[in-house]
């Protein structure tokens, strides 16, 4: 990146200045990943229904998080990097949800309305 | 290729005259839903007529008014945040307007009118089967009566095809592994193309047809005409019995297998506890892969796969007798939005030698 | 670091159509997606889990230890990280080995007895666990191999408090691949229960 | 001519000089290069397959039709569109007009070509083993399962060169983030840099979507497993949806860069500050945003859920807000302006009619009634090549005759140019518009026969076609030609504002002999300078 020692906005990135983080952090951090880890696989066993995706996907993101904010530092790190982390984020979403949204939704048409040969039910929308 | 390009004297391109003497510009509305999309369509047309003359005129009144002339320099304009708004939130308005309409007509396109006739259609690499409910057969003509609503039922052999009848301004891709479905009324007595829109291959050009509105007398003589192997729902029984499917499918009393006797359009409780509806996707599905859905209180591996023994052909036949053993009446009409569970108990003799040969 | 920044993105969303495909099928086919888990090994893949995030733990600390200009610091944490980097891939490939024993490589001789209704939508389903985990461990080997060359420039001593932006940008690369398994390993490894 | 001066193309010299370079307008022209060779790649098979469909009964095999119109696709999106502008002009201009010497990642830059190369010799490797007849858009489970053509080389191809297009989209944001020189803020940066930086973001987001879906298609087509075919309980319209989550965008990717190329020459020939400049930067960054969100509108026919579909159609209607704002704003730039017609401007006029007819009739396609009656038709194919040809092509050439004074430090004949930009204006019509009614009529694409009655339309349109085709090998003549006997350029032709016209033509190997301090917006045209006879070229 030697590149950047002409930018102007370089300073505000500080890489060099980035503060260093405390090992007590970074281990607190690394024991409740591990924490996490056991949790996640302990409520799997437990029957919650369509409940279990949920609750692993919550602990999943909390734990990417956790790496992201402190051992990827961004906490430490401009508005446009997070606002970056944000948008891989909600493009994702984009992506899944609405391609999703389609599968959810395909059968709402046809039970709405039976398809029957059957004259003398429903009425007719025309 | 015969029924499309072929069978009039060969155009040559340079025979322009000739060309230009029919030169067709609109194509004929033919069905009750072609209308009220001509006038969306127009409606889009003469908006966007409207804007483009408005751009081009603005564009050549600027340039020539605001030439450049020695001695005049131009203003400068930050811009205004009034025009701004102006211009972003009336055209959106108009679109709102074309957005309502247009998802208004497609909703009535989603759903079918109960009283209109099923035809089947099943496209395959490259050719369009037509299956009536009386038993007749075609390939790439499609007989309809005038004013009759129809539903097609349509299903693919091979890759995505797109059945569209351009007349009835209707079209829909018709994709392997499930059932999709179109419908029109029919207004006008004419022949009309059915041509292939999903690019499917090769001969995809060749992929089309012709639909025939027929008016009432000249509809009873043609369907007079057909139906030599007895009805869609009489071949669908022969099946039944040839590929041994009743010996398991009993109708009265519980076999091996469900009892098909009022199953249709009815929910089914599985084995993994979801349920689904009995329509048209989940039988062709079933008797494809049995194993895909397993009913509640049955096994899997009891019915045989019948993948690659029976066409798209054959199992709408096995459907249409299906269908015909569950009666339409007012009860089971009522009846249809009442989660009524199929139940039976777990089947005996798993083991014994009674699957069917194919 | 706003590259490294981006080309993640680009990485999220590379993954993000198999996400996509893992939404729809799972949608589609709970029931057989639930069976698979008898296949799936959770204490192995918990293992690799915790193996992963001490990975993690070790490659910021080298971070750390570059920012400081602590050398030899930063070479063991390198060392330690491309070891738990192996060790996961070493995991990895005794579970592809027992999935292939089991005959559950799609176009491999599919095979899934315990549960024959389910043969295509839990070979759909193993389809999407190897291009999924493949990907991953594809990410995994380019990312030693960048540790590899950090681990030399770091013997060469070339990294200290004012230049350490190659050690924090592979960290992130590497980070980032420890993120996506977080979120597969709910995802493949515990969808059903097991009893 | 005995002391030439030192600039980018004569600091160095050799082949090597060439291929090892890191300086982007070294690179841009290697770029600029390829792709036209693309481009006639592309286009020698839409005269051919344009020729076919004179007559209803075809003139070629369906299976030559089939491939010609399929390997025309994937040439001129992948391999000619989507890096047309990025990759040329922006690689040329991004640095010098935020006032850097390079991008961010010079070498990123070479690679980025180097894999370009690559994809487009898998695609010519597929063309010349026998062409592949997926048409542009790989449809599962046709391309995966059924067709016997090169499907695996050109799918290759194509997930080649998208990493090329990331990578340029990656330099770019990173560039326009890092390397401004002081003083160029945010609001002053060129329009084009803003429509390049928001392309820049489509590419890095949308693309890798397409590169797994292509990876899993190959997967598919490769071991008879994978999770789009129908037999074994997997979803073709999955594919779909994959597809279009990239392809959508990329349309934008195509047409957002040549935007860009209209606000700069909007505002040099009306001598003006253009019009609402927030505005047409903003509706840049929107339109990068809701492209995201519309691709279901590719689908209202396929059986994609109703609730969806309606949902999609709504957004879609959102999309077309903030391009409705661009032709808005570039007409009233003209308002009060000092308008002059030099060959760059007329195609931007060409470019407003053409794009907002393309635009438009993209409001017939997002309605979904009107979605069901066109789709698949040559009216899909009139409304994008509206957009893609009529208006990205058009600003590519705009572009390319505005700054190539700048690139080579050759002016061009102007009669002859101004000459071909209506050749080309008057071909593009008549190919394209009797194909808006072909489609209402009901006429398919990619059909290599058809119904006699359709016959006139078509021959209108082939005709057309050949007087684009010949549109467009005029300015290839007279480029090549002014190379070498062009009258040699001054560094500001057209008095133009903007960091660029303030180096030398051509500019030096670093554009700037030190980082220039920016203190003024890209647009400031208030000054006598902006009127003074244009100076003599000298011969």
């Amino acid at each position: 990146m030697s590149t950047h020692a002409h930018a102007p906005g370089h300073a505000a990135s500080g890489q060099h200045h980035t503060p260093v983080p405390k090992v007590r952090t970074l281990v607190a951090v690394w024991a409740a990943l591990i924490v996490f880890t056991f949790l996640t696989s302990w409520v799997s066993e437990i029957e919650l229904g369509e409940w279990n995706i949920v609750v692993a996907l919550l602990i999943a993101l909390t734990k990417a998080s956790l790496v992201a904010w402190i051992f990827m530092g961004v906490r430490y790190s401009t508005t446009l990097t997070r606002l970056f982390c944000v948008a891989g984020l909600v493009w994702l979403m984009i992506l899944v949800l609405l391609t999703y949204s389609d599968y959810s939704t395909r059968g709402w048409t046809y039970q709405a309305a039976p398809w029957s040969t059957n004259k003398s039910a429903g009425s007719s929308l025309k | 290729m015969l029924d499309l390009a072929l069978n009039l004297p060969l155009h040559s391109a340079l025979n322009v005259p000739l060309i230009l003497a029919d030169l067709p510009l609109f194509p004929p509305a033919a069905s009750a839903q072609a209308g009220p999309i001509d006038e969306l369509y127009w409606f889009e047309v003469i908006v966007s007529a409207i804007m483009t003359v408005l751009i081009f005129a603005a564009v050549a009144f600027f340039a020539w008014k605001y030439r450049r002339r020695p001695g005049v320099r131009a203003v400068q304009i930050e811009g205004s945040t009034g025009l701004e708004l102006t211009w972003s939130i009336l055209p959106f308005l108009v679109m709102l307007v074309m957005f309502w309409w247009g998802a208004k007509l497609y909703y009535a396109a989603q759903n079918p009118p109960l009283d209109a006739a099923e035809v089947f259609v099943t496209g395959k690499q490259w050719m369009w089967k037509i299956q009536y409910a009386d038993g007749t057969r075609e390939i790439n003509t499609l007989h309809v009566a005038l004013n009759q609503p129809v539903k097609l039922t349509m299903a693919s052999e091979d890759v995505i095809h797109s059945f569209s009848i351009p007349a009835f301004r209707v079209r829909h891709d018709v994709v392997p592994g499930t059932y999709d479905s179109l419908w029109f009324t029919p207004t006008k007595v004419g022949r009309y193309h059915i041509f292939c829109t999903e690019y499917c291959g090769n001969q995809h050009a060749q992929m089309g047809g012709w639909v025939e509105v027929l008016d009432e007398r000249a509809y009873a003589n043609w369907a007079s005409g057909g139906g030599g192997e007895g009805s869609l729902s009489e071949q669908g029984q022969k099946l039944f019995a040839q590929n041994g499917c009743s010996t398991c499918h009993l109708l009265d009393q519980q076999g091996r297998c469900p009892i098909l006797r009022g199953l249709y359009n009815k929910p089914v409780q599985l084995r993994d506890g979801s349920t689904v509806m009995a329509n048209d996707a989940y039988l062709r599905e079933s008797i494809l892969d049995a194993n895909a859905k397993i009913v509640s209180g049955f096994d899997a591996d009891v019915m045989p796969n019948f993948k690659g023994q029976l066409s798209e052909e054959n199992v709408i036949q096995l459907i249409a007798y299906i269908k015909s053993l569950s009666p339409a009446t007012p009860a089971t009409q009522q009846g249809s939005q009442q989660p009524a569970v199929v139940v039976a108990p777990r089947a005996r003799a798993a083991g014994a030698a009674a699957q069917p040969q194919q | 670091m706003l590259g490294m920044w981006t080309f993640l993105i680009t990485e999220v969303l590379f993954f993000g159509g198999m996400f996509g495909a893992y939404a729809v099928y799972r949608n589609m086919y709970p029931g057989a997606f639930a069976s698979t888990s008898r296949y799936m090994d959770v204490v192995l893949g918990g293992t690799n889990t915790a193996v992963l995030i001490c990975s993690s733990l070790t490659m910021v600390l080298a971070v750390r230890a570059a920012q400081l200009s602590k050398r030899k610091d930063l070479i063991l944490f390198l060392i330690l990280t491309m070891i738990f980097g192996s060790a996961f891939l070493g995991v990895k490939a005794f579970e592809y080995h027992s999935k292939w024993v089991e005959h559950l490589v799609p176009g491999f001789g599919f095979q899934y007895e315990h549960a024959p209704e389910y043969l295509h939508p839990a070979q759909l389903l193993f389809f999407l666990y190897f291009c999924m985990t493949g990907m991953h461990a594809i990410h995994m080997i380019v990312g030693l191999g960048l540790l590899t060359y950090l681990l030399v420039q770091a013997v060469r001593n070339q990294y200290n408090e004012y230049y350490f932006a190659p050690v924090e940008m592979i960290g992130l690369y590497w980070h980032f691949v420890d993120v996506v398994w977080i979120f597969l390993f709910p995802l493949l490894y515990l969808i059903g229960q097991r009893h | 001519m005995a002391t030439e001066e030192t600039h980018y193309l004569n600091a160095t010299h050799g082949w090597k000089s060439w291929l090892l370079t890191t300086d982007h307008k070294r690179i841009a022209m290697l770029y600029l290069i390829s792709i036209t060779l693309m481009f006639f790649v592309g286009g020698t098979m839409a005269v051919l397959f344009r020729i076919n469909l004179l007559q209803p009964e075809g003139i070629f095999s369906a299976e030559t039709y089939n491939r010609l119109f399929s390997m025309h696709g994937i040439v001129m999106v992948f391999f000619f569109l989507v890096p047309s502008i990025p990759a040329t002009l922006a690689n040329f201009l991004i640095p010098i007009m935020i006032g850097a010497k390079d991008l961010a990642f010079p070498r990123i830059n070479l690679l980025s070509w180097y894999i370009y190369i690559i994809g487009a010799v898998f695609a010519m490797f597929a063309i010349i083993r026998g062409g592949v007849d997926t048409g542009w858009t790989f449809y599962a489970p046709y391309s995966s399962t059924y067709s016997n053509s090169y499907v695996l080389t050109a799918a290759m191809g194509v997930f080649i060169a998208g990493f090329s297009s990331i990578l340029t989209g990656l330099n770019f944001i990173v560039t326009v983030h890092k390397m401004r020189a002081p003083g160029m803020t945010w609001s002053r940066l060129p329009l084009f840099v803003w429509a390049n930086y928001a392309t820049g973001l489509i590419q890095v987001l949308g693309t890798p979507v397409l590169a797994i879906t292509v990876l899993l298609l190959a997967f598919e087509r490769i071991a008879h497993v994978g999770i789009f075919d129908p037999n074994i309980g997997g979803d073709p319209i999955l594919f779909q949806h994959l597809f279009w989550f990239y392809s959508h965008p990329a349309v934008y990717i195509m047409i957002l860069p040549g935007m860009g190329v209209i606000s700069e020459i909007v505002a040099c020939f009306s001598r003006k500050r253009p019009f609402g400049y927030n505005f047409i930067a903003f509706s840049s960054m929107g339109i990068a945003v809701l492209s995201f969100v519309v691709w279901g509108h590719h689908m209202f026919v396929t059986g994609e859920a109703m609730y969806t579909s309606v949902a999609f159609s709504f957004l879609s209607f959102m999309v077309a807000v903030p391009s409705a704002i661009k032709v808005f704003n570039w007409t009233a730039t003209m308002y009060k302006g000092s308008v002059s017609f030099d060959t760059p401007m007329l195609y931007a006029f060409g470019f407003i009619g053409l794009f907002t007819i393309g635009g438009l009739t993209g409001l017939f396609l997002a309605a979904l009634a009107t979605d069901v009656a066109t789709h698949g038709t040559y009216f899909i194919v009139a409304h994008f090549h509206y957009v893609m040809v009529g208006g990205m092509v058009m600003a590519f050439l705009g572009g390319l005759h505005f700054w190539w004074p700048k690139i080579t430090g050759r002016m061009y004949p102007e009669a002859w140019s101004k000459f071909a930009c209506m050749i080309i204006f008057i071909g593009f019509n008549l190919t394209f518009f009797p194909q808006f009614i072909l489609g209402y009529l009901g006429m398919p694409r990619r059909y290599h026969a058809y119904p006699p009655e359709f016959q006139a339309l078509n021959v209108l349109s082939t005709a057309g076609a050949s007087i684009l085709g010949i549109g467009y090998l005029i300015p290839m003549i007279y480029f090549a030609w002014s190379i070498k006997f062009g009258p040699k350029a001054s560094a500001n032709p057209w008095n133009a504002a903007g960091l660029e016209w303030q180096i030398a033509s051509p500019p030096t190997t670093f554009n700037f002999d030190e980082t220039p301090t920016v203190t003024e917006e890209a647009y400031d045209y208030d000054g006598a300078r902006y009127y003074e006879p244009m100076e003599e070229v000298v011969g």
